[in-house]
């Protein structure tokens, strides 16, 4: 089928095969690889995207259902190749050690703080809830996020 | 000792010594991966390449009866399959590690024969697509002729257990026989003598978020495979694959760059990259395997699950620990991917902190229908360590004492230090009574009092918990010849290179494999010590790659070894680049002597005229590009390799004696926990983790290494286990029914940190990061203070501790 | 990961939706699709067509009626339920789905696929029970209304049956509801739940425990563990609970819920 | 995982037997049958898809009945192939006549195995889908011996 999606401001079009998921679309098909697999379970949320300014795991979603959609994912962040405050504060925490994990951490914060600009830490967690870190214990996360907030 | 201690409490970070070791600085690696811009295993892409699928055992135990693959070959593009017997006629079985009758098994890289667990690779299919190859394996027919279970290794033994490996005679794969001091003695002298009839440590793992991967291209031409992979100690995995695919190691190059999390999980994958060799080969593309969750806890690296039965310990009534004696069950799995090594990695810890002086361990290692198991974070020690607390736990419950007491009295004293172990290990350096005391301040033990009658109050039961564990790092490789007399290992190394390039840049290559450790940074922090510029000037090669001949045989990432086997070995180059520097000048300068020369602001001056300067960039230059004039015997090339080896001995094997490695991090970690008696849930409401790794080259990395290994254990010891029922399916196969702790199971936690430093290593530090597994320690003291039931497993979920209360 | 093949179709109203249902035998309706994708994922299922209720506006929306009933639209996400000021009228609803998952599943998942996948675990199948919800079930033969305690007829299997759609759920107006869960960490799947409801007497859906929700009523909170333990139950066992320990907890978690609710 | 129960039928004896021990019938029994060949008194094979609300369950049964004691005693194996899951059971009855006269009573049991992903995924619910399809099953079967009685009459 044909999809036609913005991803980070620049539109695709490919033809794919309905059953294809949205992360594999994003990962093999328009190499954007910054999104990540961590789980095959809906639970880690390693591929968390914005779809249309919506917080999703696109593991969940079907290429063919974002097709017309807006898609933001981490390599969409940075600004001219710099870091963000969010990101600077991710580096100055210690709040990634292997990384995998940290562009799905960096959308839900991104959500999290689009709607809620000084999040409480416990507003902090239940935002990063659906996101699975293995290497850091969240502390570190949940403190770079505060330190954004205002 | 003490005095070269100095006591904070994380995350202030101390000055541990002038220049930028010692400080947090921000690290190297992180801007690329909070980019999307890292390159993990599965973005690498390459023309033409073949997408693998693995076809699974739904058998934990069956004979293969046919196999029949023209269905699948049949589906327009699929690539082609391979099978094991293909896999049997082109290699020989990995080598063994074992002894008899262990090193009888056959293991290849696909079931031959026969399946021994569920989720066991059977045949491997390549096709133009992921999901073409997994359509295309649901075509492979395999028949198969299924055989009685085993998943209890207690029942290993039995007469009339189904046995897995016929060649091994039956399902015991290794044991032996461990004493030292003089247990009787100490048994007879006891005033107590505290019986513990089992204790259970679960199978589990760290379960990186990134499962294993590789693409694998194979160049016709000089018959040589790249290996792009996430596999976490190269050298052990080109060990295995090489004689097994009768080719030289050579011929296996190994590239990595970033991995996803590893925690010994990635040890041994060299069974799949055999399979992924062997089909680049055969179907003439790149091969492209990517493990997704349900496979990789089905099929790899659990840790060791372990029972300890008819364990005895001798004491005196003031609660002072004399001795003991027990039986290690080890639960292997189906196959020895890298034991039996847990039959003697544990020894590295035989006395956990304490200094009981007799003791006697005969360990058993048998083979079960469940999923191999492999190093994990802690691997072997924390089992052993969880039984030592366990039992000094048990004993101050049996003997009505203070566990805290108990442990003051039996700790090994800061005076005792360098301390050799009944088995003849040397703890380096360390002070646990003080670390004990951080922790319980932090954790503010003297309130604890009035908490635990609030909670009584809200019908709630508090208890607190110590785990005091050991993070043995450096192995002596030479250990495992108690496991297999005519192994020919021992020692340990690792290999850095440090060059000034033409334009002056210092460029280093390590030999390791990290997966967020932060190598790039700390090595960056040793070089701009030594050679006085700043970590921005010091570009670290990310990753690993064998064709920069920067590795060596126990080349990697794993076993809390980079402070000391890495940094070393980053030093040494350093220091020979820094003198060549000083060479260099000295003839430019025209004979000006060593002494008489400084480094400084990015180059080298004589200290008496600083005006005479000759930057990096000026001794790249004149040695790459400009050096015709230099004095013929001038033996300089800027480029500079070493190996760091640090200082052991072959132990004594029939003793079962020597040092087995060389420094020991500590770790005092305290747990609260509130539990609801009605249901038995419960919840960690305080933490303090106190570590003491020596120096710290970073202080924030380090720490963010101890939050993690707590982080880990709190998911072990609530909930994270490898479950089989009867049949041998595996009941958490991913991370629906595995739940590992997310943001909102994280309890308040305090850090804090001493730093004795090693005498035994080049900067004073020592390996940590797997951290023992203090957590599950202290979690389980945490539930027997507050059920007042002792508790034997390592494993508590909500229904076992209210199973207790019942 | 990597699903089967399968035919994808948007329909552009409900009516359409319906007819692409049951002119394929194979086909599902994908709701949120935060359980179904999974599901297909391990290929434990694989339907031949998936109907894609996304964007079909009748599905959506929250409605109060002047006599404080609740309409909510199959396909009103948790996070649509949490934020809608007409939904306080049952304030229960809002605070059982912000416990439900984590943050992207309640943006994507559904109050129609929750129940209509009725899996055991899930928090909603009891909590419509409890509050005596209706189901408007439309099929080629019309419009049934369904309620809660008879739409629910196994693992997986509801009175919306192939060809049919849940369209929308109406719950009466009231305050007095509670309900409790011991879940796997902190807001994870539940290993036993149970939705109450004080109206005069308790009456009280336990999940969890059965194949579908299992309603127990009692004078008081007090008397509802009795009435658990009278109920006959025969939970099933799995590697968080045994039976046993599952009707233990289905005891307290039954309680608790209707402690809430009686407090309210 | 075992289940056993014991169910009563208005109807005599011979009248069960019968049914029980005729193919046709049994298929009439089975849930979502697509396709039931008999290859002869003691082999079938049957095409199922097993009705669950995500999508039903594509299963190969092959069944061999393996003892008989007519007319109280049949043992039945049966293996199931379906991708994603695999069944192993056994599974038997035993008639008698109902205690209070009239009528006859079955005991059965079955050994249930399930093996694949199903198995270990969806052991939450298994037990739960088990019991609704024998249900499904005695109904159905229930339903077979009035007809059959019915003929007779």
């Amino acid at each position: 089928m044909d999809v036609s999606v913005t991803v980070n401001g620049t539109t695709y079009a490919r033809d794919v095969e309905p059953r294809k998921l949205l992360i594999h679309f994003l990962r093999d098909d328009l190499d954007l690889t910054g999104s990540h697999i961590g789980c095959d379970t809906g639970n880690c949320g390693a591929c968390s995207v914005l779809v249309d300014g919506v917080l999703v795991k696109c593991c969940m979603l079907l290429a063919v259902q974002a097709n017309g959609a807006s898609i933001e994912t981490v390599e969409g962040i940075s600004e001219n190749g710099e870091l963000t405050p969010l990101q600077q504060s991710f580096n100055e925490h210690h709040a990634l050690q292997c990384g995998y994990c940290t562009p799905g951490m960096l959308m839900s914060a991104t959500a999290l703080l689009r709607e809620n600009p000084s999040p409480s830490e416990d507003e902090i967690k239940k935002a990063l809830q659906g996101n699975i870190c293995r290497c850091t214990g969240y502390w570190n996360i949940v403190e770079a996020v505060k330190a954004v907030g205002k | 000792m003490t005095e070269s201690s100095t006591t904070t409490v994380a995350p202030a970070p101390v000055e541990v010594q002038k220049g930028w070791g010692g400080q947090s600085i921000k690290r190297k690696e992180d801007k690329r991966l909070l980019q999307g811009e890292g390159v993990f295993v599965d973005d690498i892409k390459r023309h033409g390449m073949g997408y693998l699928h693995f076809v699974r055992s739904p058998y934990a135990h069956a004979h293969i009866t046919s196999i029949d693959v023209s269905a699948a070959e049949a589906v327009e593009g699929v690539y082609g399959t391979l099978t094991g017997e293909e896999v049997a006629a082109l290699t020989d079985p990995f080598f063994q590690i074992s002894s008899a009758p262990g090193a009888n098994i056959k293991d290849y890289a696909l079931a031959v024969g026969k399946v021994r667990y569920v989720g066991e690779a059977v045949v491997a299919v390549v096709a133009e697509t992921r999901e073409l190859a997994r359509d295309a394996s649901e075509l492979v027919e395999v028949e198969y002729e299924p055989l009685p279970a085993l998943v209890d290794a207690r029942e290993a033994q039995k007469p009339g257990a189904p046995v897995l490996h016929d060649d091994a005679g039956g399902n015991l794969m290794w044991s032996g026989l461990y004493s030292w001091g003089d247990v009787d003695a100490a048994f007879a002298e006891a005033d107590r003598v505290i019986a513990i009839d089992e204790l259970h440590f679960h199978r589990f793992n760290s379960t990186p978020l990134e499962c294993d991967g590789a693409l694998v291209e194979f160049n016709r031409g000089v018959e040589q495979w790249t290996l792009h992979t996430n596999n976490q100690f190269p050298g052990f995995a080109a060990i295995m694959m090489g004689p097994a695919m009768k080719v030289g190691l050579d011929k296996l190059r190994f590239v990595t760059q970033d991995i996803g999390g590893g925690f010994g999980n990635k040890i041994t994958s060299h069974p799949q990259l055999v399979v992924c060799c062997l089909l680049a080969r055969k179907l003439n593309r790149p091969i492209q395997w990517t493990e997704w969750r349900t496979d990789f806890h089905m099929s790899m690296s659990h840790g060791n699950e372990r029972w300890f039965s008819d364990t005895k310990v001798a004491v005196s009534n003031d609660g002072t620990l004399l001795g003991f004696k027990t039986k290690a069950l080890d639960d292997a799995g189906a196959w020895l991917r890298y034991e039996p090594l847990g039959g003697v990695i544990w020894a590295q810890v035989t006395p956990g902190m304490y200094r009981w002086r007799h003791i006697e361990l005969e360990f058993t290692q048998v083979a079960t229908n469940k999923a191999p198991v492999s190093p994990n974070r802690g691997y072997s020690r924390m089992q052993h360590l969880w039984f030592t607390e366990r039992v000094v736990d048990i004993v101050a419950h049996e003997l009505g004492l203070d566990p805290v007491e108990v442990r003051k009295r039996n700790y090994i004293r800061a005076e005792d230090m360098p301390y050799e172990t009944p088995n003849g290990c040397v703890y380096d350096s360390g002070d646990y009574a003080r670390m004990l005391d951080l922790a319980l301040e932090l954790i503010g033990y003297d309130g604890l009092g009035a908490r635990r009658e609030q909670a009584k109050a809200n019908g709630k039961l508090l208890g607190v918990g110590i785990g005091s564990t050991l993070d043995s790092g450096t192995n002596n490789f030479g250990q495992s010849r108690m496991i297999n007399p005519e192994l020919q290992f021992s020692g340990n190394n690792e290999v850095a290179t440090v060059k000034l390039d033409i334009f002056g840049e210092i460029v280093v290559t390590l030999g390791t494999t990290p997966q967020g450790q932060g190598h790039e940074t700390t090595a960056a922090q040793v070089v701009a010590d030594i050679l006085k510029c700043s970590p921005d000037d010091v570009h670290v090669r990310a990753g690993h790659d064998s064709y920069w001949n920067s590795h060596a045989g126990f080349s990697g990432t794993y076993a809390s070894q980079f402070a000391v086997t890495g940094l070393g070995a980053v030093k040494g180059a350093t220091e020979m680049l820094r003198d060549e520097i000083f060479k260099l000048a000295g003839a430019v300068f025209g004979g000006v002597p060593a002494e008489a020369l400084e480094l400084a602001d990015g180059g080298i001056r004589i200290k008496e005229s600083p005006d005479a300067f000759l930057p990096f960039m000026a001794c790249g230059a004149i040695i790459n590009a400009n050096n015709a004039g230099l004095p013929e015997d001038l033996d300089v090339t800027l480029n500079c390799r070493y190996v760091y080896r640090p200082p052991f001995q072959v132990p004594d094997i029939e003793k079962k004696f020597g040092n087995l490695t060389l420094t020991y991090a500590a770790q005092i970690h305290v747990a609260v926990v509130e539990v609801d008696p009605e249901t038995g849930y419960y919840e960690i409401v305080d933490y303090a983790a106190v570590d003491d790794c020596g120096n710290r080259i970073n202080p924030q990395i380090v720490e963010g290494q101890v939050m993690g290994a707590t982080a880990q254990a709190i998911g072990a010891a609530m909930h994270e286990v490898f479950s089989y029922d009867e049949d041998g399916n595996l009941l958490t196969p991913n991370f629906y029914d595995y739940h590992v702790p997310h943001a909102l199971d994280m309890p308040p936690l305090a850090t804090g940190a001493i730093e004795s430093p090693s005498p035994f290593t080049p900067l004073g530090t020592k390996g940590m990061g797997e951290g023992g597994g203090a957590g599950i320690h202290a979690i389980c003291a945490a539930i027997q203070d507050a059920t007042g039931v002792q508790v034997k497993q390592s494993h508590n979920p909500y229904q076992r501790v209210w199973q207790m209360l019942q | 990961m990597l699903l089967r093949e399968v035919e994808y179709a948007k329909p552009g109203s409900v009516t359409e939706a319906l007819e692409l249902l049951a002119a394929n035998d194979g086909a599902r309706a994908l709701a949120g699709g935060q359980t179904l994708i999974n599901v297909m994922k391990a290929r434990a299922a694989s339907p031949d067509m998936l109907v894609d209720l996304n964007g079909l506006r009748e599905l959506k929306g929250i409605e109060l009626a002047g006599d404080g009933t609740l309409t909510i639209g199959a396909m009103t996400t948790y996070t649509e339920i949490m934020r809608s000021a007409e939904a306080k009228a049952r304030p229960i609803l809002g605070e059982v789905c912000a416990t439900i998952a984590d943050v992207q599943v309640r943006n994507r998942g559904t109050i129609g696929g929750n129940v209509c996948s009725n899996d055991p675990t899930n928090h909603l199948p009891p909590l419509m029970v409890a509050v005596g919800a209706t189901m408007t079930v439309l099929g080629a033969g019309g419009t049934r209304e369904v309620p809660a305690e008879e739409f629910f007829l196994g693992v997986y299997m509801t009175a919306a049956g192939p060809g049919e759609l849940l369209t929308k759920i109406s719950i009466p107006a009231g305050k007095k509801d509670g309900f409790a869960a011991v879940t796997l960490g902190a807001e994870g799947t539940c290993i036993a739940n149970a939705a109450a409801t004080v109206n005069g007497s308790v009456r009280v859906a336990l999940g969890c425990v059965d194949a579908v929700p299992v309603v127990v009523t009692a004078d008081s909170p007090d008397g509802v563990a009795d009435a658990v333990r009278a109920a006959g139950l025969e939970p099933p066992s799995d590697v968080h609970a045994s039976a046993e320990y599952r009707l233990h907890l289905a005891t307290v978690v039954a309680t608790r819920a209707a402690e809430e609710a009686a407090s309210r | 995982m075992n289940v056993s129960g014991e169910k009563v039928f208005d109807a005599p004896r011979d009248v069960v037997w019968r049914v029980m021990n005729d193919p046709a019938s049994m298929a009439k029994t089975m849930p979502g049958v697509e396709t039931f060949d008999i290859h002869d008194d003691r082999h079938w094979t049957a095409n199922v898809k097993i009705p669950l609300g995500l999508g039903g369950l594509k299963m190969k049964v092959d069944m061999e009945k393996i003892e008989e004691r007519e007319p109280e005693f049949a043992k039945l194996a049966v293996k199931g192939h379906g991708v994603g899951a695999m069944m192993n059971m056994e599974t038997s009855f035993t008639l008698g006549d109902a205690p209070d006269g009239g009528g006859t009573s079955m005991a059965w049991s079955a050994d249930v195995h399930i093996l694949g992903p199903v198995g270990s995924m969806g052991q939450r619910v298994l037990q739960p889908i088990v019991n609704q399809q024998v249900q499904h099953v005695l109904s159905a079967l229930d339903a077979q011996v009035q007809a059959a009685k019915q003929q007779q009459q």
